[in-house]
């Protein structure tokens, strides 16, 4: 094993350089599955509906989805910790390199996953590669009946038919947060604003800021929580969402 | 003695029957046939011909527009079968054709003389084929509209396409080979175009005129098409192994289980070559059955040599299968080894095992004996068949493994939906492609089949009495 | 019959009439060219020119583009606090239709000449804070009547400009080139 | 003067030894072989009638093509990553990543290869080509046609000699509508 | 030669022209196809593009969580919770978030509508895509509106009067009381069917017989160590969902303890149980039984002497009538004795069967075994608050049932009904419906097109929360006293008008004694009036120097609260001292399985027309858009069902067919099925979705007169059918289905 490392070393290096800027903690040691993330980051995102029979094949459009399995059998069945499943904005993430249009690409500025709608053509190949299964696909133009369409977010692009989408980080609040801070002359604070989901959480199990900096409330929880994990991390994807599994 | 010399005439008739090569025609005999096969059109035509077209208008055309207009939603995928039917066919599609650039190619380089007759025939199936692919990966995409992004092209917007993808590879060596394989088709028609000029009226006449660029056979003319034709041969071997296995990489190279495997490659060449073969076998006997004349160009000894080639490459086939298979067993991989259970125990399981009845047991089972494999009805059969396996292992390879991934609370069937009407048109389409072009171009290449008859002649060592053949070139 | 016209149109005033078909066909095609490129129908000849003319800054009417991500339209209400006290207003044919809106409470329904597409996020706030002049982009509207959009505001020239704005200083550089800025 | 005045002959034979034996007695007639041109329905090679093979500059113009569709594969591969004001990155993977150029050059050098290999034969036969030459429609049934350009005054003498040779017809081609 | 160009050509050429050109100028600049309206009149902070931020209260259940809501250009756009409000400190539930879906409801009442009633009020259409409006036209004016209420009050006599409220204790409900209190008409009564399924009357009861106090209590889970639950389904629906999911946060991931336990005694695991460090499926009914084995061998391990309320039971037959083993029991006990901080929680299905008032007395003894009273991690009363005297209980079940045969025995000649839809939240059985016949007028104030107002004469509707005016009280769940403010965040969209301007206008109409009880101009007079009246109040959350003042930081901090703690301790004196019934409870019906409603958590009562949170997977079963039967595999393998195989469900009362969610988290004997969907009337995204339970349940109470909703039994049968359910977790990866069987 030595000596394989020895060998990639480059490229290990690589990886760890690639720090990432922000990130997610989440606790599903009080996660209780209460979906108000979900619900929090569909009014947040203009995310659509699809109806009864789309979302039961598999073609809701959550950009979070709470997972949950069974361990054992009754009496002795035990659901597992809630798991909220979003884009881990992975640091080398495998959904960039193959759209063919780079309408998927990883934002030097923020540090993030871009999904640029209007350069998407639709190839879902990045959906493909995404071993998270995070990214919903617009299988057709899911109209929102008049007036629903009032409650829209104008800070985010409403999406049409042939085009993929998944969890940004509420990078629209970022935007806000970072101009409204350049505005006042000062640094964005951490806490200042947070993400959608992270926001309505009622168990606050997930907590969202800076991970490049030690000072911050996300980076204090990963140190003091001490045993988080992420997700299939084996695959070099150097994901940005640490998981407190608890217990 | 007169036995022996009766015996040996006998013999040499023989020869002679089975090998068109040694059976010539007046050459002004041979063109009329081939004239009188484009031209005999007879009611049944039009009646297929219409069926097909209507099936085209609506399986292709009206289908994809309503998809276009509705979304992809009409369509079964889902999450996590991002992709289904389209990229099966896109893959079957670009395997068939597969089959026209080796016959003509390779052969060609090979100097193997029973490809002489159906080169064309195998061609046009490789440029149509790949029309048909054309259609389905275009319909695989959620905005078709915008597909012109995916090409190299200055723009405004200073971004071009993302090289690092495998599909915009995908896009450099479909187009290279579709391109190539469509010069590679007209350089050789070309004489037999103007042949056709020469025996033609009205506007056949003009079609031919057009086409055959005024050509009249003069040395330079030629010797430069010769030349091309060598560079050709020779150059899109490369270009169509680039292809499959650029598609091969477009799963290989992503991080699936079942999916990243080095063999894959070479797997999908051979494949793309299996179901080629069988498609063009398939496509020979029904020229055979329903053109006229085309019983004296297109005899069982030409199905015996492609038979046998069959018969290797379903054993190539066969090889890298086991190949693959052993590999992602042997890796132990728990997301891996749940999808190899799932393709054979899941509920498409049947279609995994029918893959290898039809891939290998049915073609090895009938290929071996040199009699049923010059039996042209046979023979076809099982290059349908060959076929079915074939398309039913780009679906275990696509929709069946995009099923299982690592994310457990995911996984879900495909089941398709307006892909089933879009398949068949593209199916229908080509049929309908390669008929139209059955009664507008020569389907045998004449000229070439003469030269053949030209080089080929019986000697005798001994007693015996062989074929030979010369080298003209 | 088919050959006869195309006989016809090989000799010399064949050959003219192609021509003029081309020629025609062309400049119909030029035309409607150019009127997509025209400045739409407003409900009011507004002039700019005028305002501007009477020493009214732009942040005036458009205070939003200093405070936020719209620059906004000014809101009948301040169009009449000046105009209630000017007596032309009472006469002019052209501002009946402000005088009209604001009596029966009816909307002016204005149509935007610089815009851009949905799926770009644009804040007026950020390019002021830049110290980008209204005119960088508006052009100088103090020559115009109705506003019209000298841009074509196109990913092309909004790039142009950041790069040029980000100079030598790298991080500026990725910052407003990163696809995220604007799109998201 | 009358001797400048140039006539083609337009020789057709039935087979190949014949016309391979009346081009070696044009050239003992003093006929110089880029005079003579064969027209021939199958490819009969130069070796075959005793000519001086010919020029072509295909494979010439197939490796220019090859060359610049490597240029247009650098371009794509090398250059265009760097058009975009700030590289574009994905993944971890270098702006210009390694292997992919590979598949890049290759496929392109392939495309320019082949496009101008087919557009070399265009180019050396003057392909398209719509306007009357001088033909016979028969050498695709087999025949092989001389097409002999001599001045006025030899072209009795050659047209005797030709048919002398077997040729079944000769006559002075004239140029026709193909 | 050139005539031959005929003037018919050209202008076929240049009709060609034209349509070239108009092919163009649909490709011009996207811009002219927009059109901007320019404020009139500018509200003063407002800038274009930027948000407003308004607080105001969730109106999605009574909780009264404090909201703020994210507005630009007049069009609320965002939920978010009120950071500073003391319940839910800035946290929301998906049903506050999915609050606009029900401003922006496709499916509203748009104005004052008389209709006969039955008849449908929106067309029938269950396309969620669908683009039109379909909703009945309004065909009155407000005039009218308020002179049919004004005559509907003076036309009969005040006893003959009723009004039916929602659950929330609001300012329409105290305008409504004093009009009561002055006039004579029937005091309102409240109900919702959250309250019905959480038992208030039953826990508000238990405080009584145990602490001599009607009052609600309050657990605080945060601050226990270990947390024994009794069915209370405290993470989804129960009380106040947002304190008590952040309590257990506390309970879980506290600084400076040690991270507490929870075990969840249901027969089927709620998304609460599924949270629980140990889940005991206990057999229904027996919850009592096992609360006092508990205190019994607790009580063993502490020693000293054995309280009396535990005295008479015995672990080893409460271990084989409950099917818990009696190690468990032991285990459990021992965790309760030893630790610092227990407490006991009674709740959910556990009170809703005929011995819930047994099982409310039997847990909350437990605590007072634990000695937790007034303390951290203990039981308190919940502070009442601001304003308030005593504790407001809601209609309980039976009080709703003699509700009802008031109605039918023609009593009430006038019946106004706000903020509750008694159709599809009763029980079936209890035939609100019919009930209805024999009042003479039904109006209904009804925001949304639900059954009861279908079967309304009047539909007078009142704004959606998001429009309104208001404040409310906050029962349970915070440690201060608080009233939750609430004001309009937007214009109202349609021609609605607020029920208290409606009351209020009409008793002016009505003159006399209406008119001296709402001597208002407005329901802001009315409301400020109210909210002022704190002014005094010391040790507030805000103060001002004038009623104007204080109005305007009432609005802006969405409320006001007292800066003290207001919970109180209950008194232990006697609680360890009473004589708990303990026997299993009694269950009605035939059948052979027990049957376990719960409300929907993501749906809950009136979710049901929002179609984002139709689109929510429930928590525990990942299902959207319908209803299911959850059935132990194992029964329903001895059955021959599978899942998503539509079974019928025969109650004493009555039948609904529904597809099966085969539940590894259920007791064999036990059925479970949501509350939630079901509804015949509600806008295009709840009708004809799901069957309701509610048209199962019998009418039976337990002691305290709340409906034993869990306590019958129903019979299973098969019907053939097959209805797929739509999960958003996968059968293959989850339960296995259609893997293949295992070499």
């Amino acid at each position: 094993m030595a000596t394989l490392n020895d060998l990639k070393i480059s490229e290990v290096k690589l990886s760890e350089g690639e720090g990432g800027k922000w990130g997610m903690v989440i606790d599903q040691d009080i996660c209780t599955g209460c979906q108000a993330c979900v619900a929090a980051c569909a009014m947040e995102n203009n995310i659509s509906f699809v109806g009864e029979e789309d979302s039961g094949y598999g073609r809701s459009m959550h950009w979070i989805r709470i997972e949950r399995f069974w361990e054992g059998e009754y009496p002795e069945v035990k659901m597992t910790p809630n798991q909220p499943m979003l884009c881990q904005q992975c640091g080398s993430a495998p959904c960039e390199p193959v759209c063919p249009a780079f309408a998927t690409v990883h934002s030097q500025a923020e540090k993030l996953n871009l999904q640029v709608y209007n350069r998407c053509v639709g190839t879902r190949y990045c959906a493909n590669n995404c071993p998270y299964q995070v990214r919903s696909f617009n299988w057709r133009d899911y109209k929102r009946p008049e007036p629903l369409a009032n409650q829209l977010n104008p800070d985010v692009t409403v999406r049409r038919r042939g085009v993929m989408e998944k969890c940004t980080f509420c990078i629209q609040r970022i935007h806000k947060a970072q101009d409204q801070a350049k505005a006042e002359g000062r640094e964005v604070m951490d806490g200042e604003f947070t993400t959608a989901c992270a926001q309505a959480c009622p168990a606050n199990a997930i907590t969202f800021g800076r991970t490049d900096d030690p000072r911050s409330l996300v980076s204090q929880l990963a140190k003091r929580r001490g045993h988080g994990a992420k997700h299939l991390e084996e695959l070099g994807t150097l994901p940005n969402v640490t998981y407190f599994k608890g217990g | 003695m007169t036995d022996h010399k009766n015996h040996a005439e006998h013999a040499e008739a023989h020869l002679r029957e089975k090998h068109l090569m040694l059976d010539p025609l007046p050459r002004g005999r041979m063109n009329e046939m081939v004239m009188e096969s484009m031209r005999h059109i007879t009611w049944k035509f039009w009646v297929v011909f219409g069926i097909l077209a209507a099936i085209s208008a609506y399986g292709l055309f009206y289908s994809w527009g309503v998809m276009i207009a509705e979304g992809l939603g009409v369509a079964g995928v889902n999450r996590p079968v991002y992709w289904g039917i389209f990229l099966v066919n896109t893959v079957f599609w670009i395997g068939i054709s597969h089959a026209g650039t080796f016959i003509s190619a390779i052969l060609r380089v090979f100097k193997a003389e029973f490809r002489r007759p159906f080169t064309r025939a195998a061609e046009l199936m490789t440029t149509f084929g790949l029309v048909q692919a054309g259609f389905s990966i275009f319909m695989h995409m959620g905005r078709v509209w915008l597909s012109y992004w995916l090409m190299p092209y200055p723009n405004q917007r200073l971004l071009w396409p993302n090289l690092h993808s495998p599909l915009s590879w995908d896009l450099l060596a479909i187009t290279t080979y579709i391109l190539g394989s469509t010069m590679y088709l007209f350089l050789p028609l070309i004489p037999d175009m103007a042949m056709a000029r020469d025996r033609s009226t009205g506007w056949r006449k003009t079609l031919y005129k057009i086409l055959a660029l005024g050509f009249r056979g003069t040395e330079g003319e030629w010797t430069h098409l010769r030349n091309a034709m060598n560079i050709f041969a020779f150059a899109i071997i490369p270009v169509m192994f680039s292809v499959h296995t650029i598609v091969s990489w477009d799963f290989a190279a992503a991080t699936r289980p079942g999916w990243s495997s080095t063999i894959f490659g070479p797997y999908f060449v051979i494949g793309a070559l299996h179901s080629g073969m069988g498609a063009v076998i398939t496509v020979l006997a029904i020229i055979r059955g329903t053109m006229k004349h085309m019983k004296y160009f297109i005899r069982p000894e030409h199905f015996d040599a492609i038979g046998k080639l069959m018969l290797i490459i379903s054993m190539t086939w066969a090889y890298f299968f086991f190949n693959d298979y052993m590999v992602q067993w042997y890796g132990g991989d728990k997301w891996t080894k749940q999808l190899l259970h799932f393709h054979e125990a899941g509920p498409m399981g049947w279609m995994w095992f029918a893959m290898l009845v039809c891939n290998v047991v049915i073609p090895w089972a009938i290929l071996w004996n040199p009699k049923w494999r010059s039996t042209p009805w046979l023979v076809s059969t099982v290059g349908i068949i060959i076929n079915v396996g074939m398309w039913f292992e780009r679906y275990i390879i696509v929709p069946i493994s995009l099923t299982i991934n690592r994310m457990p609370f995911t996984w879900r069937m495909y089941q398709p939906g307006i892909e089933i009407p879009l398949g068949i048109g593209t199916l229908a389409f080509f049929a309908l492609l390669y008929m139209a072009a059955s009664k507008l171009i020569p389907l045998i290449p004449v000229w070439e089949v003469q030269e053949g008859q030209m080089a080929h002649e019986l000697k005798k060592f001994g007693r015996e009495t062989v074929v030979t053949v010369s080298e003209l070139e | 019959m088919i050959k006869r016209f195309f006989d016809w149109l090989k000799q010399p005033l064949g050959l003219i009439a192609v021509g003029i078909v081309f020629l025609a066909l062309f400049s119909i095609a030029a035309y409607g060219l150019y009127t997509t490129q025209q400045s739409p129908e407003q409900p009011i000849q507004f002039p700019h020119k005028t305002h501007v003319a009477f020493g009214i800054q732009c942040l005036y009417c458009h205070p939003g583009a200093s405070k936020g991500p719209s620059a906004g339209l000014p809101s009948q209400a301040k169009c009449w606090a000046c105009h209630n006290q000017i007596q032309k207003t009472q006469t002019s044919a052209l501002l009946a239709p402000l005088k009209d809106a604001v009596l029966s409470g009816q909307s002016i329904e204005w149509v935007p000449v610089a815009i851009v597409p949905d799926f770009v996020q644009f804040n007026h706030r950020a390019h002021i804070a830049a110290g980008k002049n209204c005119e960088d982009c508006h052009g100088d509207v103090s020559q115009m009547n109705i506003a019209e959009n000298p841009q074509v505001m196109n990913m092309g020239w909004c790039l142009n400009c950041h790069v040029e704005s980000a100079g030598e200083d790298q991080e500026k550089l990725v910052k407003l080139t990163d696809c995220g800025t604007c799109h998201y | 003067m009358a001797e400048s005045k140039i006539v083609d002959i337009l020789a057709v034979f039935p087979d190949l030894e014949p016309a391979a034996d009346a081009i070696e007695h044009l050239r003992s007639l003093g006929v110089h072989d880029e005079c003579m041109n064969v027209i021939s329905g199958i490819p009969v090679t130069e070796a075959m009638l005793g000519r001086p093979s010919q020029w072509t500059n295909v494979p010439r113009i197939a490796m220019g093509g090859a060359i610049l569709g490597f240029g247009a594969g650098v371009f794509l591969a090398f250059i265009s990553p760097y058009v975009y004001p700030y590289p574009v990155q994905v993944s971890s993977q270098a702006f210009v990543p390694g292997p992919p150029t590979f598949v890049v050059l290759f496929e392109l050098t392939m495309l320019g290869m082949l496009l101008s290999t087919f557009l070399g034969v265009f180019l050396d036969s003057l392909f398209p080509n719509y306007r009357p030459m001088k033909y016979v429609p028969e050498v695709s049934d087999g025949k092989i046609a001389i097409l002999v350009e001599c001045s006025h005054v030899e072209e009795n003498k050659i047209t005797d000699a030709l048919k002398k040779l077997g040729a079944e017809s000769v006559k002075p081609a004239e140029a026709q509508h193909l | 030669m050139s005539e031959k160009f005929s003037r018919r050509d050209f202008l076929k050429l240049a009709g060609m022209g034209a349509a070239t050109t108009a092919v163009l100028t649909g490709c011009g600049p996207a811009s002219r196809y927009v059109k901007r309206e320019p404020y009139q009149q500018m509200p003063e902070y407002n800038y274009n593009g930027q948000s407003t931020y308004y607080a105001t209260t969730c109106r999605e259940c009574a909780a009264g969580c404090g909201l703020v809501i994210r507005t630009i250009q007049g069009r609320a756009i965002k939920t978010e919770g009120n950071a500073n409000h003391p319940l839910n400190l800035g946290k929301t539930c998906a049903r506050g978030q999915a609050t606009l879906h029900g401003l922006y409801n496709p499916n509203r009442v748009r104005g004052p509508i008389k209709h006969a009633r039955g008849d449908r009020l929106y067309a029938k259409a269950n396309d969620p895509f669908n683009d039109n409006f379909d909703d009945a036209e309004p065909n009155m004016s407000w005039d009218e509106a308020l002179q049919t209420v004004a005559d509907a009050l003076t036309k009969y006599k005040p006893e003959e009067i009723g009004f039916l409220m929602g659950m929330a204790p609001d300012h329409l409900f105290d305008l409504v009381t004093d009009l009561a209190n002055a006039t004579g008409i029937n005091a309102p009564v409240r109900f919702g069917a959250l309250g019905m399924f959480e038992s208030r009357a039953t826990l508000s009861k238990a405080a009584e017989t145990l602490f001599g106090e009607a009052r609600m209590p309050f657990f605080d889970v945060g601050g226990a160590q270990v947390v024994l639950s009794f069915g209370a389904n405290f993470l989804e629906t129960w009380l106040s969902p947002v304190s008590y999911t952040r309590g257990f946060a506390s309970l879980r991931q506290a600084e400076t303890k040690m991270r507490g336990k929870l075990v969840q005694f249901e027969a089927r695991m709620s998304a609460t149980g599924g949270k629980a460090d140990e889940w005991v499926p206990l057999r229904p009914g027996t919850e009592a039984l096992v609360a006092l084995a508990i205190g019994r061998l607790a009580s063993e391990i502490r020693g000293g002497a054995m309280p009396r309320v535990f005295s008479s039971v015995d672990p080893i037959d409460v271990a084989s009538k409950s099917g818990v083993k009696l190690e468990a029991l032991e285990h459990i006990a021992a965790m309760f004795a030893n630790s610092t901080g227990a407490l006991a929680i009674p709740g959910g299905a556990a009170l809703g069967q005929s011995n819930g008032l047994a099982v409310a007395e039997a847990v909350l003894a437990l605590n007072a075994l634990a000695d937790n009273f007034g303390k951290p991690g203990g039981v308190y009363f919940s502070p009442l608050a601001p304003s308030q005297t005593e504790y407001q209980r809601p209609a309980s079940a039976k009080e709703m049932q003699d509700f009802v045969q008031k109605m039918k025995d023609g009593k009430f000649k006038a019946l106004f009904i706000h903020g509750v839809n008694p159709v599809f939240e009763l029980p079936a059985s209890m035939d609100f419906k019919g009930a209805l016949a024999n009042v003479e007028q039904v109006i209904s104030f009804a925001t949304f097109p639900d059954e009861t107002a279908a079967e309304a004469d009047f539909i007078f509707p009142d704004h959606h929360g998001l429009e309104s005016w208001g404040y409310q009280r906050v029962v349970t769940g915070s440690d201060l006293p608080v009233l939750s403010g609430a004001q309009p965040v937007v214009a109202p969209y349609y021609d609605t008008r607020a029920a208290a301007d409606v009351l209020i206008s009409a008793a002016q109409l009505a003159g006399g004694s209406f008119a001296q009880a709402l001597p208002f101009k407005d329901e802001v007079e009315f409301l400020r009036g109210k909210v002022s009246a704190l002014m005094g109040e010391a040790n507030g959350s805000f103060s001002a120097m004038d009623a104007v003042a204080f109005m305007a930081s009432f609005q802006q901090f969405g409320g006001w609260w007292k800066m003290s703690d207001g919970r109180t301790a209950p008194s232990a004196a006697d609680a360890l001292n009473q004589n708990v019934k303990g026997d299993a409870a009694e269950f009605a019906g035939e059948g052979e399985f027990f049957f376990i409603p719960f409300v929907s958590p993501t749906l809950a009562e009136a979710g049901a027309n929002k179609p984002w949170l139709q689109e929510l997977p429930d928590p525990t079963t990942t299902v959207m858009w319908n209803t299911w039967l959850e059935m132990n595999p194992e029964t329903a393998h001895e059955l021959h069902i599978e899942y998503d195989d539509v079974v019928r469900v025969v109650s004493e009362a009555g039948a609904v067919e529904l597809p099966v969610y085969v539940y590894p988290a259920i007791r064999p004997d036990t059925v479970a099925m949501p509350f939630g969907q079901g509804h015949t009337a509600y806008g295009r995204y709840a009708e004809g979705r799901g069957v309701n339970p509610a048209d199962l349940f019998g009418g039976h109470f337990n002691e305290a007169g709340d409906l034993a909703f869990a306590g019958m039994k129903v019979k299973i049968e098969k019907t053939g059918k097959k209805r797929p359910l739509s999960r958003l977790e996968s059968m293959m990866g989850v339960y296995g289905v259609g893997l293949g069987e295992e070499h």
